[in-house]
């Protein structure tokens, strides 16, 4: 109904593979660009910023990285919380080591930490598929992060077994520690939510993605047709794990400001970007943001109705959020196995064709 | 006989056939206990349409993914380009310039038509990995001049309607059609077709058959084909291989093969079950 | 070449097309003139880009030896480079003919004998192959070119060129044919042969209308400026080359205003790239529109009841004030808000869709549309115009201006023509655009351009009392006498069955006797729809005619269309006494109807004489065979058992006053 | 004989008792997949569920009582009386089975031929949604479970070992139990499925789904069946855990040991989970015996899926499972 795509017509391949092919969603797009750089700055206050901005953002990084693997190249993983781990604590560690880093370069160095760890776990995808894999993933999980928790070097031999962030600066901003602005750490985010999702698009769209999406739909005829799986699947673990590893570090250094291996990357964590990319839907960008928005926003609703307004005990909304979010994912894969952005689609394709039904 | 001419022959409708490209010597494969092909040796000249033909379980399918590399025979050789290959990977051996199509489509159902066949030019894709992230000048430029030789190819087979359709949502036919285009997409010397008209009615034969020998006679393709439809390989190929229980018992050419006792008692025997 | 364009005086500088050519590489050198879809994107040419290609294609026509004089059959579907060819076939001096491309090759041999055509420009293999087997029986062709290389490996090569090769020759050979090619085009003059088209001739043989660049020129000058074109205009070209609309449209005007022509990627993908390019001026034949309105009907029969409801409340809206808004008639404050609200909610999208949304004018003409369908695509805020024109008129006779626009007129007469009505009731003109002469045909050309230049259109009408529309009744030579001595206008009376979207086509007979009968083909796509609805199952075309459900409402039909004849006294003897439904389509490849579709009465009276006869004779069963050729060529009989009806009649107006008194 | 071996044997003895657990939660992971091509990552939550609806029986508490609590402003929490175990158990059963009835209906018949990542990652869901459940209808704390199973040091292995090596074992009755208990389970299962009708068909089932379905075995039918079972298998691991080392959401995470298990023993062979749930056990006793001075305690958090990994990378099908062939 919105559409209007008479006259909207391509001239060159360039133009006609962009990432926003009809004219409304690029408009659409910068509209949302505007509101994020320039609107909601203003209107945010800090209890958003800190409890469903900015813990949305670095959702979205580590989504975008899971998606990668599971909905893009077709690899379960449940120990995405512990590769967010290798994040932090590389984060943590570099900081401690090397005070002069640029932080920004410290996010990235993390992140590339991160891939290669995630590479060495990935290995086994080599010879197993589907929940043998997610196994080994789980193996990463428990040994991770108890080798965070158990050898001191990790944590430098802290008593509490805890680490935490010094404070660091950016363009003479100040980014982390319990001093930085709530502006100066959405604006953080921000940006490395941009950035990496513009990698994540590029990466899907060309030979490198066709590749992984080869592996995903049927591993033996892609390798037959000239599809390297050692490089793919490796590729996909390299690419995620990075991406996964920068929200680590984001989730430490600039969200929670202190962590410990334990329950700040604990399996639950694993499984929640799981949901975040089966609700928001496999093997779609979009639906990184969305699944990691969804999930972020519910448990707060949640507690706003029940807790904040009924009075409910919190206990027992937690019970309840939990038991919802499982609902919501057997829905989901039964009405709609890729997620809400299969079902924008949809919406999508019926406004384009309006008034017609097909 | 064919064999004794080295530097290929003249066909009857004219064409000129090449010297020998591809050589099977004395190859046997086995599945622990189980031969499925016992000592067969043939050869396949450039730009020749050679066709498999059997009963089933005559270990055509074998056969096949023996020259695509996805079984390493235990023993024989295969002599390519005069070359006898050493034990390689699959998407090694797609390099070398051998593609295929398989007997059940084996297209990948999450991706667009166009993305099928783009990821058949893999191979032909240099752009390094971190150019394909930031998507550099390199990057951009290099999908651009593939999406054009894919366009061609779609141009070619006739299915630019379904350019962008998820594959998932197509007809058989057509699926059958666009693993053809993944296939060519590839810009291979020999081309796999394993039974490329299974399961398909008069006029989508038709096609295909026609957009076969087009293949073979615009772009030059050498063409190995398996077939049930006997019909569709006497019209099809310059040569014939006919295989039964995994042994060679008839080769040369469709008239050759027609008058070969062997061969009639094969299909005898298979027209009985 | 744009030396050409300087050498001469500025009223001659645009003498000729090629002028034009050359005048719009300087003066619109940088904007797009042709597009076509092509490997999945729309490949463009500028101006300059379309000038260098021609000259490259006349050098290298003059490199093939091509000679002043020489006749250039084009065939094949609308593709940038075959309009090239014309043009670079005008700079060397010879005449472009282009020819029907569903053609077969019989139909072909006869023009390319008539007009001795020495190079034949094909579009691909198919036509190719057609002019080969031409090429048995008429030896004049020497040379082939074809443009789309599939296929074509194995072909002789000897006198036989890919198009693109030619342009390579010619651009090799530039220096040393340029100076050649220059001269060429100098000599073309105002009064030089543009291009020759065949008439599809309802009757008969086909004649060869030869045109002047003045013939086009003028016409493209005049109309252009009659809807005030512009280069930025864009045109979607998919009619038949060979047909003048689309020389006049796709060239003629295109090169005047220099406006973009483009051209979709085949026939099948014709509506979606249409919806990708949302012309701003199009042109289509009625059928075009029918068709559209038909699928747009039937996919709204599967919309959700709310969307439906929507949609049915605001076409009606539409119908109501639609047509009033466009032509800028006083409509209340509300209607307008409502009308507004409605193309957010459904015209918008519904041209959208369409492909329409961009829409300045429209034209639709070659036969009389149907009342509702021109209305719906008005009362959406399309200005669809209708216009009456001819080959021999180079398109225009009259039109319809801004404003002043209804279904049931022609318009009046295009800027530059004059029109008279003959007493037998005949239509003529004279204007710049009538044509030079029929080729080799000085009789036919004579029986229909006079003296002083008037040309017989040989369609029966007359001028509206007040507006100074012109209302076309039907071909002259087809309005008749019945027995009684009323007027016998069937064409008339079928162009009102036609508009029910359930009869595709309808031949009356009755010339000369005294009652009238008629033919009637459902339309498939319309009554096949309505039966899968009421779940009737048909295997076939002939099944679904014979249906006594379709019968009755078929006959509602007729009844309905004898009670409004019979309002007009003089036509009142049309009225319909008794029909039957076909069991055939009647079709081109039988000869039934020219490729324009135009029912050829004589041809189709001859061929179900048995028919008639039963009609008359009063028979209610009739068996019949018929000898049918299909798609591909085969030949075969067709069997059936048709149901004769009976249609009520009704007295004339003043008949009824007096049974009244 | 030194100390450091008897004191590994006796961890590793332990080991085995402790493996016994996992044989049991893995035992119902086997029996769902057999049947219905279905990696159950719920089963260590049924096992919790299943549970907590025991504990919730016997001691007479008010299901949903929290949220009846948070709705009403009421304060309910129990009957005021408790349900002697031999009621207790048979309810919790047939809670059990109105389970597995439930999730065949609202689940696994919605999700027919999908791929098994989908299906596993839907019971991934419903594990989420199961730990929901029993925590809002029984509350989450911990509890006690005792159903009479004894308790403490067995005196009898402790003599014997004594008079025998000269030093006595520490081994728990429950763990002693829990050898015997699954024991029968076992041989239950196997009669059940060697000897009636039902069981026949579960198998026809497990080798062959379509000939299965050809010769009229109706999928629904076996798919409830399997899941009950699974369900009761659950409460007997569950009772075992429960009594071990109370109620608590930590059971579940303990059951997650059964997937490595499942690794060793193959997807498919029941043996294979019980010997696959003894290996892992002992594995991980004496690699923490051993290795504990090393590099720190706590090692049984990994042992078992790393071991699981180094399998999967020599032996992907597992000690009992079939290789698999690819083909084209």
């Amino acid at each position: 109904m919105l559409y209007r795509e008479a006259g909207d017509f391509k001239t060159s391949y360039a133009s006609d593979n962009q990432t926003f092919p009809i004219r409304f969603d690029r408009v659409a797009y910068w509209v949302v660009m505007a509101f994020a750089f320039l609107v909601l700055p203003m209107i945010m206050g800090d209890y958003w910023a800190n409890s469903v901005v900015v813990p949305f953002l670095i959702y979205v990084i580590a989504a975008l990285g899971l998606n990668i693997l599971i909905g893009y190249t077709g690899l379960l993983s449940l120990g995405t919380a512990a590769f967010m781990a290798v994040g932090a604590y590389a984060t943590f560690k570099l900081t401690t080591s090397f005070p002069g880093m640029p932080i920004y370069i410290v996010f990235l160095l993390s992140g590339l930490i991160t891939s290669a760890v995630g590479v060495l776990f990935g290995l086994p995808s080599l010879k197993i598929k589907g929940f043998y894999l997610a196994v080994a993933t789980l193996a990463a999980q428990f040994f991770l992060i108890w080798l965070f928790t158990r050898v001191g070097w990790f944590f430098n031999y802290s008593t509490t077994g805890q680490i935490s962030m010094p404070e660091r600066s950016m363009f003479g901003v100040l980014i982390t520690g319990a001093s930085a602005s709530s502006t100066a750490v959405y604006f953080t985010c921000l940006i490395f939510v941009v950035g990496m999702a513009w990698l994540a698009r590029n990466l899907t769209r060309g030979t490198v993605g066709r590749s992984w999406m080869a592996i995903r739909d049927m591993d033996i005829a892609a390798e037959i047709i000239g599809v390297n799986p050692l490089i793919a699947k490796l590729s996909a673990f390299a690419v995620s794990s990075f991406f996964v590893g920068v929200a680590g570090a984001l989730t430490f250094a600039v969200y929670l400001g202190a962590a410990e291996a334990g329950e700040a990357f604990g399996i639950n964590k694993s499984f929640l970007v799981l949901f975040m990319v089966i609700i928001g839907g496999l093997g779609s960008i979009l639906g990184s943001f969305l699944g990691a928005a969804f999930l972020v926003v519910l448990p707060v609703i949640l507690k706003l109705l029940l807790v904040d307004t009924l009075g409910w005990p919190a206990d027992l909304a937690r019970h309840l959020e939990v038991m919802i979010i499982g609902a919501l994912i057997i829905i989901v894969l039964i009405a709609e196995p890729h997620g809400i952005a299969a079902l924008w689609r949809t919406i999508k394709d019926k406004l384009r064709l309006w008034p017609f039904p097909h | 006989m064919l064999d004794t001419q080295q530097d290929g022959y003249l066909t009857a409708d004219g064409r000129q056939i090449g010297p020998v490209v591809l050589e099977l010597k004395n190859i046997t494969l086995r599945f622990g206990g189980v031969e499925a092909i016992k000592d067969i040796s043939f050869d396949i000249r450039t730009g020749e349409v050679r066709a498999i033909i059997g009963p089933n379980g005559a270990g055509k399918s074998s056969m096949m993914n023996v020259i695509s590399g996805f079984y390493n025979p235990q023993e024989g050789d295969v002599i390519y380009k005069g070359y006898k290959r050493a034990k390689m990977a699959p998407y090694q051996v797609a390099r070398t310039g051998i593609a295929r199509t398989f007997q059940n489509i084996a297209l990948f159902e999450g991706m667009s038509v166009l993305d099928n066949i783009m990821t058949g030019r893999m191979n032909l894709m240099k752009t390094g990995f971190l150019k394909q992230a930031l998507w550099w000048g390199p990057a951009a430029r290099e999908e651009d001049e593939h999406r054009a030789a894919v366009e061609r190819i779609i141009d070619f087979l006739e299915i630019q309607h379904i350019r962008k359709t998820p594959v998932s949502r197509l007809p058989y036919g057509l699926k059958k059609r666009v693993e053809l285009a993944r296939a060519l997409a590839a810009e291979p010397q020999i081309l796999l077709l394993d039974e490329p008209m299974a399961g398909m009615n008069v006029e989508e034969k038709e096609d295909m058959s026609r957009f076969i020998l087009d293949v073979n006679d615009e772009f030059g393709t050498t063409i190995v084909l398996i077939e049930h439809d006997m019909g569709v390989v006497m019209d099809l190929s310059d040569r014939v291989v006919v295989m039964d229980y995994g042994k060679k018992i008839g080769d040369g050419t469709p008239d050759e093969v027609r008058g070969n006792q062997a061969v009639i008692d094969a299909y005898l025997g298979v027209t009985h079950d | 070449m744009t030396t050409t364009a300087t050498q001469r005086a500025p009223e001659g500088a645009l003498a000729s097309v090629p002028a034009l050519l050359a005048r719009n590489a300087v003066q619109y050198a940088n904007s797009t003139a042709y597009r076509e879809k092509e490997f999945g994107i729309w490949q463009s040419w500028t101006w300059k880009q379309v000038a260098a290609e021609v000259e490259a294609m006349a050098l290298g026509f003059l490199a093939l030896g091509m000679q002043r004089g020489d006749y250039v059959a084009i065939i094949g579907r609308n593709r940038p480079a075959l309009y090239w060819s014309m043009v670079a076939a005008q700079r060397v001096g010879a005449i472009p003919v282009a020819l029907y491309q569903d053609a077969v090759a019989e139909e072909m041999a006869y023009v390319l004998e008539h007009c001795g055509a020495r190079f034949a420009i094909c579009g691909d293999q198919e036509q190719v192959d057609k002019v080969i087997e031409v090429q048995e029986t008429v030896p004049g062709i020497e040379q082939i070119l074809y443009l789309d290389k599939r296929g074509m490996r194995k072909y002789d090569h000897a006198k036989m060129n890919w198009l693109m090769d030619a342009q390579t020759e010619g651009r090799a050979a530039r220096s040393r044919l340029e100076a050649e090619l220059t001269k060429r085009t100098a000599e073309l003059t105002y009064d030089s042969t543009c291009i020759m088209l065949y008439t599809s001739g309802t009757t008969g043989k086909p004649k060869g209308v030869v045109l002047s660049n003045r013939n086009i020129i003028e016409s493209a000058k005049a109309s252009a400026a009659f809807d005030s074109l512009t280069f930025r205009d864009e045109i979607v070209a998919y009619l038949p080359m060979a047909w003048v609309g689309d020389y006049i449209f796709s060239v003629g005007q295109a090169y005047w205003v220099g406006f973009c022509v483009n051209c979709p990627e085949s026939a099948t993908t014709l509506m979606s790239d249409l919806r990708e390019i949302g012309p701003t001026y199009f042109f289509s034949p009625p059928r075009i529109f029918e068709t559209m309105l038909t699928t747009v009907m039937i996919r709204m029969e599967d919309a959700s009841k709310t969307k439906k409801g929507l949609f049915d409340r605001y076409m009606a809206l539409a119908r109501r004030v639609g047509g009033a808004i466009l032509d800028g008639k006083p409509v209340s404050a509300t209607d307008r808000m409502n009308y507004r609200l409605g193309e957010v909610l459904v015209y918008g999208p519904l041209k959208n869709t369409l492909g329409l949304t961009n829409i300045r004018v429209a034209y639709t003409a070659g036969e009389a549309i149907g009342p509702e369908i021109f209305d719906f695509y008005r009362s959406l805020g399309i200005n669809l115009k209708q216009l009456y024109g001819q080959t021999e008129a180079s398109v225009f006779i009259t039109q319809q201006p801004d404003g002043e626009v209804r279904s049931d007129t022609v318009g009046v007469p295009s800027p530059g023509v004059e029109v008279k009505i003959a007493d037998s009731g005949e239509v003529f003109y004279r204007s710049p655009g009538t044509f030079v002469e029929y080729y080799k045909n000085p009789e036919s050309t004579a029986s229909t351009k006079d003296a002083e230049g008037w040309v017989a259109t040989g369609d029966a009408g007359f001028f509206e009392e007040g507006t100074g529309h012109l209302r076309i009744i039907d071909r002259a030579k087809d309005v008749g006498k019945m027995a009684d001595g009323r007027l016998f206008a069937p064409k008339y009376v079928e162009n009102k069955l036609k508009f029910f979207p359930n009869i595709l086509e309808a031949v009356v007979f009755g010339n000369g006797r005294d009652r009238c009968v008629a033919f009637v083909n459902i339309d498939l796509a319309a009554v096949g729809n309505w039966a899968e609805r009421n779940n009737i199952g048909y295997s076939s075309y002939q099944e679904l005619a014979g249906h006594p459900q379709v019968l009755d409402t078929i006959q509602s039909h007729i009844e309905e269309v004898n009670a409004s004849v019979a309002q007009d006294p003089m036509l009142s003897g049309c009225q319909i006494h008794r029909f039957l439904v076909l069991h055939k389509e009647l079709d081109a490849d039988d000869g039934e109807m020219t490729r324009t579709r135009k029912v050829r009465r004589a041809i189709v009276a001859d061929k179900f004489a048995d028919l008639i006869d039963g009609l008359y004779a009063g028979a209610d069963t009739l068996s019949t065979e018929t000898a049918v050729s299909y798609e591909d060529g085969r030949k075969g009989v067709l069997k059936a058992t048709l149901s004769l009806r009976d249609a009520k009649v009704f007295d004339t107006a003043e008949a009824q006053r007096m049974a009244a008194e | 004989m030194s100390d450091t071996v008897l004191f590994a044997m006796e961890a590793a003895l332990n080991g085995l008792t402790v493996g016994i657990m996992y044989s049991l939660v893995a035992l119902g992971f086997v029996l769902i997949f057999k049947a219905s091509g279905i990696f159950n990552f719920a089963q260590g939550v049924m096992a919790l569920f299943a549970a907590l609806t025991l504990v919730g029986f016997q001691n007479g508490q008010v299901p949903f009582a929290p949220l009846i609590n948070a709705i009403f402003g009421t304060s309910v929490h129990d009957f005021g009386f408790n349900m002697p175990s031999l009621l207790a158990i048979p309810a919790t059963v047939v809670v059990m089975v109105g389970m597995a009835w439930l999730i065949e209906r609202l689940v696994l018949k919605h999700l027919v031929n999908q791929e098994p990542i989908i299906l596993f990652m839907a019971t991934i869901g419903l594990a989420f949604f199961l730990e929901g459940l029993g925590d809002i209808m029984w509350g989450a704390e911990v509890k006690r479970l005792d159903v009479g199973i004894p308790q403490g040091m067995s005196g009898a292995v402790d003599d014997f070992t004594y008079n025998w090596l000269g030093y006595g074992f520490y081994l728990d009755t429950l763990n002693l139990w829990a050898l015997v208990i699954a024991g029968i389970m076992v041989t239950a299962l196997v009669i059940f499925s060697q000897y009636t009708k039902q069981g026949r068909a579960l198998r026809a089932v497990a080798d062959d789904h379509q000939a299965a379905l050809s010769v009229g075995i109706s999928l629904r039918f076996i798919w409830v069946l399997t899941w009950s079972i699974a369900g009761i298998v659950a409460l007997v691991a569950g009772i075992m855990w429960g009594s071990k080392s109370g109620v608590q959401f930590s059971l579940s995470l303990i059951a997650l040991k059964a997937l490595p298990v499942l690794i060793l023993g193959g997807f498919t062979s029941i043996p294979g989970a019980i010997v696959g749930g003894l290996l892992i056990g002992v594995g991980e006793k004496l690699f923490d015996f051993f290795m504990q001075p090393v590099i720190g305690g706590a090692t049984e958090n990994w042992f078992a899926y790393m071991l699981a990994l180094v399998f999967l990378l020599f032996r992907p099908q597992g000690l009992f499972g079939e290789k698999i062939i690819e083909r084209v």
